[in-house]
């Protein structure tokens, strides 16, 4: 048994607990210790593989356990994690954790809610621990599903349209996949071997171009739908305008990333060749969805709205990274994912939060609630500057890989593309600072709104888990950076293969 | 021959004095005692079925018209197994007063259709295969038209037996060219001489189609949704899963061995009726509100993936039938247990009169999620092993287009599904059903569809077991 | 080599204070954080003054030196291409270190009176330590990302800063309006520094301004859109600068950006952060110089054009902190003129020298001058010239400082801003003439427009306050008096052996006729000034009512804001933004729900072939079969 | 073997019949009748087996055997499908096709 293997056990020994548990009271506390601890093993996690890769130099994939599954199929369980997993893995444990938290008044259903949340990151769990395309793909689906459930029943607005579409769109998203899938796995044998899911094992060989063209959009666009890939990211304003708190957090944060990382650890990294022919095609979809998901946020006034186009335009900037496919760019791309997860779920967190109080969502009925909540409008304020992209936080590094490492392709094509995307920056910052300045700055709007209370202890713990995440990679990014620059040189070998 | 051999008859054999003795017993049971025969059936199938799963000899009897294997025998064991669960489910129906004359007949009935399909699964000739599909079906009608006194139910039985009746027909029409062009009705001389001509494609052709009537392939699915409907629900339990799964199995096995030589012509059928069948399953079922008619087209739905699984051919397109078809078994079960347990204590068989279920009664709200998700699917249930085996058998022959449309149509069907879902979970209702226990072998046999739909999908053995003696066959 | 490495405190220190105060400043009295954070500064101000010590006055030698006393790798792009953080001491830095520490020091101090019972008083000087450690990141950098990281948290203190009334609808706007300005150009800034280090695979100052280098010969001979790609990338950079020092036509922000405290002016929007462009330039002067000469000329041009545009503007506001506001733009255009004039090595630098000059010189009059201001508002709790006049009686200190201040800035001998003015005008007379004559102008404006506002708020009508203004306190005090000396005698120091292109000292020749014609000129302003302020007439409006819709043009400060405000709100969110909001609602959602409408539709179209008839079923069984057999005969014959 | 009847003309015969049998049942409104179109359909099957058997494959028994088998299963499938018949009509009193449409959509 691997290690890895508690990173499933301990989310489902915590559902079982939960089961037990009769009130609100004992559900949350039960769902904050069992989270807590997946906490501390993500970190240790992290911690041991960079002393790992401290010691020796050596970027391998850790904690490898493979036992058959399905011999006749050659499916195997077969667990084991890089440092990109491992932070991967670090970041859905920060998430849920002060997801938890930010669900403490969950007065209906709460065992329900409990379960249905931490099934979900099970899935997302058990996908990063993943290295075999049929587990990831399990895992993958089972992080999917309890999302109708989350939305239909806990959320507000018309949440039961929203829930449909974004379970059907992601679904629909995942049909692509389990054929992209299936044709990996029947092109997976070099010379007449067996066939196998492995993912280590088929990036050993080439699988045929021909294939390779045919399969690679089906990957590609398959997780794409989960990583919001423009024209496929409508489900996810609507989605996260319903979701509840936790699970917009949870689900911005953490499963768009699921999407993009599927994108490159599966339809980049396996079909490189592919990737970089159609490459063209898809920088042209994500530069949009940057731009787009910029310009869409401006004039919005719902707050998750915003904060939905928002993170189109971010995981946009992910997807848009790891296109570029240079280790700078894809090492960039992978950081925007831990970056955009934290300060996204922090946003989606706040807002939930002020809505609680305000009850309205919309920004034009609020105005001057920093006085009022200063602490949750300081925070906002630095979700808001994380989110434009201010030194000192996980965005700027993060992007500013990413612009770099794209900046390394010197045709004008990748040069305008890229020059493109940079100038979202200075939208973000427009459509950041009007929603700061409309909601928080200026004079208070409603009467009623001065009788608010600030932030209690557990939305404190909540959102200072996040934020401080974000400064520590913010402030001195190397450790991260150095990991996954690490964990990619192996990955680099094969996706610059079509060099050759 | 050797006496052993006899024992390659033991499903049907037992069966038969099973279906006997439940018969005599009714009969001598004192007026006063006769509702006993329910539990004394229950017990004698239970061993029955439990008896099939003692392994036996193979080999052929009656000169090659009777094939026994290790297949034919976990085919008929899923049969037993599901015909268990049915019988479990059915006793809150058999208890109602009007049904207080003809509880024996219902067993027999199923025990004899059950034999009809055994007989179908091990044949080796058309003969048998056609009587055991004859046997299969017109007991059928009559437990279609059970509730003798519902207008619904003896239209059921009407239209199940005159279509049933014209199918074989032209099945038999079929099987006459196949004969006249082949010169044998043994399935082993018949797969020596078959060739393209369009004499076999014209008998081939009414042969699938009689078989498609059984399986419910559109176009020859008209029927499916109006018997569904109007048959008792336990009935509509066993059409929708027993019949389907026999027809499932004997298709894919005269498919594999009688038609071998012309594989790539069934395939191009094949693909085109797997197309049309999941999309006009699931356009149909989109609307439905009635759970009956709802799950009948459901049921025509994923029919149509059992297509994509024989068109792997092999073991993997064996195996990967026989496999979705024991997760059908529990995964549809669930669903029409769950609508058993509602219907008999309240009446209700709509689906918004499920609204607000989840309030009141909560497990049964639990096992019907599981059952639609599992019928949508979704990990880690049973059925998205069951449907992600049949996609790879279909993809190993490269149809990977298909997989695709059959995939996007999973879609479509995790739409209706989740209709069922949000009307129990999330939809308000003022008056929903109120809290009601359902009888202990109802809850037995939801127990057990449950575990199912969790455990077969992670145990591998089974899937493993299945290919083993699939592969060694085939 | 000496120990420079107490420098990193000077850096540091305004960190701690800020995360200090930040975090538990509400646990105390707020005279307490004022109080923190003026003695942290001051602490940073003396280390500042002893590192420049050292540097300039301890060291023996003909060059200064860089020195590197810390440097880390703070992230890796490629084993190359790494940001470095740290600390980079020549000339122009440690320069810098003094004016930003001073500054700093003064606007803390004279904030302990100025905002004394504002609330928020410690979330003020969190904001303050904080901009000052940006501040001062920004001036050190020893590698051009981090500089941009700098730059970018500049603007965000700025923010910060300018939206301290975060109550006030207009200071919000400001806020915004500032940070987004800036960000615009920042973008500007990062493309010039990928495009840069694309070619050049470094991000090192050193590296970079290493005359003769040949690390730029990668992109010999590629150009785009006629000019090179290093000039592009110099450019980009330019138009990062230009929007920290607020050149046109990115000026906008900074005259609202006076809604922020005044000490924040004068700390941020005089002396420190809207120069951060000169000294960008400054800093990569010989690439300019030996790379681009293309973009240094335009660095000359914007500044010129820049400095005589604000200086008209300046003449007609009548809000004071908006008239010094524009001065600033007006000054730093000298700086960027400076530069552009000037060339590489020994005297032939004195442009370079003369900017750097007047980036110190200014600094002091200038912050003097917002100090002046903010202790005037502070007694008459207004900020429009209407409002004041006579106040030489109420507030002596105040106006003896901040004449010296206007005479600092008219470029009167022997106030400092005589020797660094006259020392521009004179490197734009040896290479620019058109130049030259433009700042010549310039200077005469300015004079006059300076005075305008002395003699209006000293002199002028004798008014009757509803409240007598009364001097500021001590505390005050303090700042304006030593800020005065500053700026009365710190022409006197010897910038030509200190500060030069090439980091080697040169001598200086006065051309006593371009001193002559300059200090003629700022004494021409005053006197016009004096002539038309000096007692409350009707002149000045008769002259307004003379030049007519020009005055009236150049009041609106020619229509610049509107343009903006029309190209933003009009078109960026009405016809951009939104159409790609309803393009999104509408069309593509519209597309996927449509996609489920269909289906759903289609399902009710064919619901009649579930026609509940026997013999139709029949009819479709056998009718489904022979259009299986007719096709797949016609399929394989 | 009948001399000067070749196996074309019991195939067209046969053939008649089966098709004559589907029109019946889909145009014919009478239960009773639809039921004797299925035996017309299954009477022509029966044929062809006799038919093939003699012509083609004379010295066997299979085809016989089959249509044995077929006359009893049709007369199995009769007798049911006139249990279930009368049973509508205790219902309804009507063996119309038109009267057992109420299940649809």
């Amino acid at each position: 048994m691997s290690f890895l293997n508690l990173f499933v056990a301990v989310p489902v020994l915590t559902v079982l607990g939960i089961m037990f548990t009769k009130d609100l009271k004992g559900t949350r506390i039960v769902s904050a210790i069992g989270m807590g601890i997946q906490l501390i093993l993500a970190v240790y996690l992290m911690v041991f593989y960079m002393s790992q890769a401290g010691v020796n130099n050596l970027h391998e994939i850790i904690f490898q356990s493979d036992s058959v599954w399905f011999p006749s199929l050659n499916i195997h369980y077969y667990v084991g994690v890089d440092g990109i997993a491992s932070a991967m893995i670090l970041l859905t444990a920060i998430v849920i954790f002060a997801g938890v938290f930010a669900s403490w008044k969950v007065e209906f259903l709460p065992r329900e809610f409990f379960i249905s949340l931490i099934v979900l990151a099970t899935g997302v769990f058990g996908f990063f621990i993943s290295l075999d395309l049929f587990t990831m793909l399990l895992y993958y689906e089972i992080a999917v599903i309890p999302m109708y459930l989350l939305i239909g029943i806990w959320g507000s607005g018309p949440k039961e349209k929203s829930a449909m579409k974004l379970t059907l769109m992601l679904m629909a998203g995942s049909a692509l996949l389990i054929a992209g899938l299936l044709g990996l796995y029947f092109n997976s044998s070099a010379e007449g071997g067996p066939l196998t899911f492995n993912l280590i094992e088929i990036s050993k060989i080439t699988i045929p171009i021909t294939a390779q063209r045919l399969f690679f959009p089906l990957t590609f666009i398959g997780f794409g739908v989960l990583g919001a890939l423009f024209p496929f990211h409508t489900w996810s304003p609507d989605g996260h305008a319903s979701a509840p708190t936790a699970v917009s957090m949870l689900h911005a944060g953490v499963l768009m990333k699921l999407g993009a990382y599927g994108c490159f650890r599966i339809a980049i990294f396996l079909m490189p060749e592919a990737a970089h022919e159609m490459s063209w095609f898809f920088i042209i979809l994500t530069a949009t969805s940057v731009i787009y998901g910029a310009f869409g946020a401006i004039q919005q006034k719902d707050l998750k709205y915003i904060n939905a186009y928002s993170s189109v335009s971010h995981v946009g900037l992910i997807l848009f990274g790891l296109l570029m496919m240079n280790s700078t760019a894809i090492d960039g791309a992978i950081m925007q994912m831990i970056s955009h997860g934290l300060m996204t779920a922090l946003f989606f967190a706040l807002i939930g939060m002020v809505y609680g109080r305000t009850h309205t969502r919309n920004v034009n009925e609020m105005g001057g609630l920093l006085k009022i909540i200063p602490f949750l409008g300081v925070m906002y304020i630095l979700a808001g500057f994380a989110s434009l992209g201010l030194p000192g936080f996980s965005g700027f590094v993060a992007e500013m890989t990413i612009f770099v490492g794209a900046f390394f392709h010197n045709d004008m094509f990748h040069r305008v593309a890229t020059i493109i995307v940079v100038s979202s920056i200075v939208v973000t910052a427009v459509y950041v600072l009007r929603v700061v300045g409309i909601m928080l700055l200026g004079p208070v709007r409603h009467e009623e709104h001065l009788k608010l209370k600030d932030a209690t202890w557990f939305e404190k713990v909540s959102t200072i888990t996040l934020l401080v995440s974000m400064a520590g990679i913010g402030l001195y990014p190397l450790w991260l950076s150095d990991t996954i620059l690490g964990s990619l040189q192996p990955i680099m070998e094969k996706i610059t293969m079509y060099l050759h | 021959m050797d006496f052993q051999y006899i024992l390659l008859l033991k499903h049907e054999i037992l069966l038969t004095l099973a279906a006997l003795i439940i018969l005599f017993v009714e009969l001598f049971l004192p007026q006063n005692k006769k509702r006993n025969v329910i539990n004394i059936s229950l017990i004698i199938f239970a061993i029955v079925a439990f008896a099939g799963f003692i392994p036996t000899a193979q080999g052929n009897l009656f000169g090659g018209s009777f094939q026994g294997s290790r297949l034919t025998d976990v085919m008929k064991d899923i049969l037993n197994l599901a015909v268990l669960i049915v019988f479990l489910q059915s006793t809150g129906y058999l208890k109602k007063s009007e049904n207080a004359d003809k509880m024996g007949e219902y067993f027999a009935l199923i025990i004899f259709t059950l034999i009809g399909m055994d007989f179908m699964i091990s044949a080796g000739d058309f003969i048998t295969f056609f009587i055991g599909l004859e046997t299969a079906s017109i007991p059928v009608a009559g437990l279609a038209a059970y509730d003798r006194y519902k207008r619904k139910s003896a239209e059921a039985g009407v239209k199940l037996i005159l279509l049933a009746s014209i199918s074989s027909g032209v099945l038999l029409f079929g099987l006459s060219m196949i004969y006249g062009a082949t010169g044998s009705i043994y399935f082993a001389d018949i797969a020596k001489n078959i060739t393209a001509s369009p004499l076999i494609i014209l008998g081939f052709i009414f042969f699938v189609s009689g078989m498609g009537f059984k399986l419910s392939l559109v176009p020859f699915h008209l029927w499916t949704a109006d018997v569904y409907e109007g048959s008792p629900m336990n009935i509509t339990a066993y059409l929708s899963v027993v019949s389907k799964g026999a027809a499932a199995f004997i298709f894919t096995i005269v498919l594999f061995t009688v038609f071998k030589n012309i594989t790539d012509l069934w395939e191009l059928v094949m693909y085109a009726l797997a197309v049309i069948t999941i999309t006009v399953g699931n356009l149909f079922a989109l609307r439905q509100d009635n759970i009956k008619r709802f799950l009948a087209f459901s049921s025509i739905a994923q029919v149509g993936f059992v297509l994509l699984g024989i068109m792997g051919t092999g073991a993997l397109g064996m195996t990967s039938v026989v496999y979705f078809m024991l997760v059908y078994v529990f995964t549809n079960l669930a669903a029409f247990g769950v609508a058993q347990a509602i219907y008999n204590q309240t009446g209700v068989e709509t689906i918004s009169g499920y609204k607000g279920l989840y309030k009141t009664n909560p497990k049964l709200s639990l096992v019907m999620m599981l059952a639609l998700f599992s019928l949508a699917g979704i990990p880690p249930l049973a059925g998205f092993f069951g449907k992600f085996f049949l996609f790879t058998s279909a993809a190993s022959h490269g149809y990977f287009i298909l997989v695709v449309i059959a995939a996007l149509n999973a879609t479509i069907s995790l739409y209706y599904y989740l209709l069922v879902v949000k009307a129990m979970f999330i939809d308000k209702n003022d008056k929903p059903i109120a809290f009601f226990k359902s009888s202990g072998l109802m809850r037995v046999s939801l127990f057990i569809t449950a575990l199912g739909i969790f455990v077969v999908g992670f145990a591998s053995g089974i899937f493993e077991y299945i290919m083993s003696i699939s592969s060694s066959i085939f | 080599m000496a120990d420079y490495s107490y420098t990193l405190l000077i850096i540091l220190i305004p960190f701690f204070v800020f995360l200090l105060l930040g975090l538990f400043g509400n646990r105390w009295k707020p005279m307490v954080s004022g109080w923190i954070g003026t003695t942290g500064l001051g602490v940073a101000f003396i280390l500042s003054l002893i590192t420049a010590y050292q540097y300039f006055f301890a060291g023996a030698g003909e060059a200064y030196s860089k020195i590197v006393p810390y440097d880390f790798v703070w992230l890796s792009f490629t084993d190359t291409l790494q940001i470095h953080m740290g600390i980079l001491l020549d000339p122009i830095s440690v320069m810098m270190l003094v004016v930003v520490t001073t500054i700093s020091l003064m606007s803390h101090w004279f904030s302990l009176g100025y905002m004394k019972g504002e609330v928020g008083f410690e979330r003020y000087y969190s904001f303050l330590s904080l901009f000052t450690f940006s501040m001062l990141g920004l001036v050190v950098a020893p590698d051009l990302f981090q500089m941009f990281i700098f730059y970018e948290l500049v603007g965000a203190s700025s923010f910060l800063l300018i939206g301290f009334y975060y109550q006030k609808p207009s200071a919000v706007a400001a806020a915004k309006k500032a940070f987004i300005v800036t960000r615009f150009a920042d973008f500007g800034f990062l493309v010039g520094i990928l495009i840069l280090a694309y070619f050049t695979n470094t991000y090192d100052f050193a590296t970079l301004t290493k005359p003769g280098t040949t690390i730029f010969a990668n992109a010999a001979g590629i150009t785009f859109m006629g000019a090179s790609a290093i000039s592009w990338a110099m450019g980009l950079i330019f138009v990062g600068a230009a929007g920290k020092s607020a050149m046109f036509p990115f000026h906008i922000w900074l005259p609202d950006a006076m809604e922020g405290p005044t000490p924040v002016s004068a700390l941020i929007h005089a002396a420190t952060m809207v120069v951060a462009g000169v000294f960008t330039v400054a800093r990569l002067f010989p690439v300019y110089y030996f790379q681009t000469p293309d973009v240094l000329i335009l660095v000359g041009y914007v500044g010129g054009f820049t400095s005589l545009f604000a200086a008209v503007i300046a003449i007609t506001q009548h809000d004071i902190k908006r008239v010094l506001a524009f001065s600033t733009l007006s000054q730093i255009g000298y700086m960027m003129v400076g530069l552009g004039v000037s060339h590489y090595g020994g005297e032939e630098g004195l442009g370079y020298m003369a900017s750097m000059f007047h980036l110190f010189t200014h600094a002091m009059f200038k912050a003097l001058l917002f100090l002046g201001a903010g202790s005037i508002i502070h007694a008459v709790h207004s900020n429009m010239m209407q409002d004041m006049g006579g106040l030489r009686k109420y507030m002596p200190v105040t106006h003896i400082t901040f004449l010296v201040a206007a005479l600092a800035i008219s470029g009167i001998p022997p106030f400092s801003g005589f020797f660094s003015k006259d020392e521009i005008l004179a490197a734009a007379f040896q290479t620019n003439k058109l130049l030259f004559y433009t700042e010549y102008i310039t200077a005469g404006l300015t004079s006059f427009y300076i005075f305008r506002l002395y003699f209006n708020i000293f002199w002028g009508k004798d008014r009757k306050y509803e409240h007598t203004p009364h001097e500021s306190p001590m505390v005050m005090k303090i700042p304006l008096i030593f800020l005065a000396l500053a700026a009365a005698f710190v022409g006197f120091l010897p910038f030509h052996e200190l500060v030069t292109s090439d980091m080697k000292p040169f001598e200086t020749v006065t051309h006593w006729n371009l001193v002559i014609a300059s200090v003629s000129i700022g004494v021409l302003g005053i006197g016009f000034a004096w002539f038309l302020f000096k007692k409350e007439n009707s002149k000045p409006a008769a002259i307004a009512q003379w030049f007519g819709g020009l005055y009236t043009i150049t009041y609106h400060k020619f229509y610049i804001d509107e343009i903006y405000l029309f190209v933003t709100k009009k078109i960026l969110f009405n016809l951009v933004s939104r159409p790609i909001a309803w393009f999104d609602r509408h069309i593509i959602d519209g597309f996927m729900v449509g996609v489920g409408t269909v289906t759903v539709k289609t399902s009710d179209k064919i619901k009649g072939f579930q026609s509940g008839n026997l013999q139709q079923y029949a009819f479709a069984f056998v009718a489904g079969a022979l259009i299986i057999v007719l096709s797949l005969l016609y399929y394989i014959g | 073997m009948i001399q000067g009847i070749s196996i074309y003309h019991f195939l067209i015969v046969s053939s008649l019949m089966f098709f004559i049998g589907i029109a019946g049942f889909i145009i014919r409104q009478n239960l009773i009748t639809i039921l004797l179109s299925i035996e017309l359909i299954l009477n022509s099957v029966a044929i062809n087996f006799l038919v093939f058997n003699r012509y083609l494959y004379p010295d066997q028994l299979q085809g016989h055997f089959f249509s044995l088998f077929i006359i009893g299963v049709a007369a199995a499938e009769a007798s049911v499908a006139i249990a279930l018949i009368i049973n509508i009509y205790r219902r309804i009193h009507g063996i119309n096709t038109d009267d057992v449409n109420e299940m649809k959509h």
